[in-house]
């Protein structure tokens, strides 16, 4: 499972590469996410841009990732593609997890307006 | 009247575990999207089929060894999911519910247990039953623009 | 394969959700990305920050893409990850194509500070 | 003296078609992904492994059914690859040279003739041979984060 991350404005970005959360990568992703936001104690911002895919075992891994934080630590997701945004919608999980419509600018400032 | 010309018919044998179900969903929605499913029901077949799957992975089969059969067809009324599997029958012989249940404290989150909730939310004509040693589940994906 | 866009400063950006344009995929990718572009004359950014690897049929797929569209038509490509950036720059392909260090923001303005 | 505790031999037979190779190298380079490789070198893997896999599915085997045999080896000096198939011979019985030119004008770039190219400029100890209907090509992937 590729994860990376950036930073952007004082937040760890953690940029899922993987198209799929599902029963067959929920364990691994919780032990990625795990290691990653242990790396530091910067507010976490979820990059699920790439994911199309999210099942119930996916859904739950996400909660044990923030269940697994200090309870002041701020973890947002943002880039839910349809699928994505469906079924956080129906489980209620858009009232519990913070939502971003879009990614931050990731572009240096002089660059951003260049594009 | 003879059959709508998107009328089509898929079967496939999927061995119980995580990564075939993967696989299996990836094969078949790969092909769907070709097919003639708006792209919001092919999201809503795919996330019920999931669940029923995954399911029967993780409580019919468990631990032991299992095939899946999946029957697809899709007609002008959407998408008919047929699934059989020899695993254990659902406790009590009856559909788990799938209640939601929002606790107020965040530690107290749910990990697991939002499966039979979205297969219900997104399913229609859902019924189950157990003969002979099998589990046969059928649902139909309602093929239309839904606000859901 | 899953292909879809957005627009952002008169540019229509074009997001490949997929981690891999590989010999399995170049003749969907070209096949979907004609008739993406097809569908407007705007400048197009090819958002390629899910893709974890491209392969030489995947590259060739990107410069046929290019060849079909009209010369004077603007393609540039975005948010290429470490493996793409090496195919790209051991063929000499990122001399070829204009490529952005990473995608302009695609949240509204008056988003952008709030995040 | 004994093997390095990271020494591992991994064999695998895929079937001549561009999906099954795509899914050996996902299922080799997800194992690979908790090995010792750094990512730099992984990425490198995979990129040689599927030009010099797509060419044998391409050009060897063509529209014939064929199986490719892998062998990988991780050591300290990084991963070492042999690859057999009972394709066609390479042409001239010696490995394409993989020049690249790079022309003037836009619309006569060449949409293929990387793959020699990228096997060439990523690998070392490139040998191949061609003996009883088999051709063998090996190489090694240096480990080490190269500036590449
Ligand atoms: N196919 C099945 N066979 C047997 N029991 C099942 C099956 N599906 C669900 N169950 C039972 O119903 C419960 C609720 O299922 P579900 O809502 O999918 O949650 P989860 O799978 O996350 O526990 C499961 O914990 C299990 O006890
Ligand atoms: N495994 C192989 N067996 C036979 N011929 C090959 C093989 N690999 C490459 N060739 C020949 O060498 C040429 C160059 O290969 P390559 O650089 O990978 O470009 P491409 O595959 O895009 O044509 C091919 O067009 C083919 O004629």
């Amino acid at each position: 499972m590729q994860i990376d991350t950036t930073r952007h404005t004082n937040r760890l970005i953690v940029h899922v590469r993987e198209t799929r959360i599902d029963a067959a990568s929920a364990i691994e992703f919780k032990e990625q996410m795990r290691s990653i936001t242990q790396s530091t104690a910067l507010p976490v911002l979820l990059d699920l841009s790439c994911v199309t895919f999210i099942d119930s075992s996916g859904l739950g891994a996400v909660v044990a990732v923030r269940k697994a934080l200090d309870p002041g630590r701020l973890l947002e997701l943002a880039g839910l593609t349809p699928a994505v945004e469906k079924v956080f919608r129906l489980t209620r999980m858009d009232s519990v997890f913070p939502i971003l419509p879009a990614l931050p600018a990731d572009l240096p400032d002089d660059l951003r307006d260049a594009v | 009247m003879p059959s709508e010309p998107q009328d089509k018919t898929t079967r496939l044998t999927i061995p119980s575990d995580a990564h075939q179900v993967r696989l299996a969903l990836c094969t078949l929605f790969d092909a769907l999207a070709t097919g003639p499913l708006p792209p919001d029901t092919r999201d809503t077949a795919q996330i019920v089929l999931a669940e029923a799957l995954n399911n029967i992975v993780e409580h019919a089969y468990g631990t032991e060894r299992g095939e899946i059969e999946v029957t697809l067809h899709t007609s002008a009324t959407g998408l008919h999911c047929q699934i059989a599997d020899f695993g254990r029958p659902m406790p009590g012989g009856i559909l788990p519910e799938g209640r939601l249940s929002l606790p107020h404290l965040m530690a107290d989150l749910p990990e697991g247990g939002f499966g039979w909730h979205l297969i219900r939310s997104l399913s229609q004509d859902l019924r189950y039953r157990y003969e002979g040693g099998c589990n046969r589940l059928e649902f139909r994906i309602e093929s239309q623009q839904s606000a859901l």
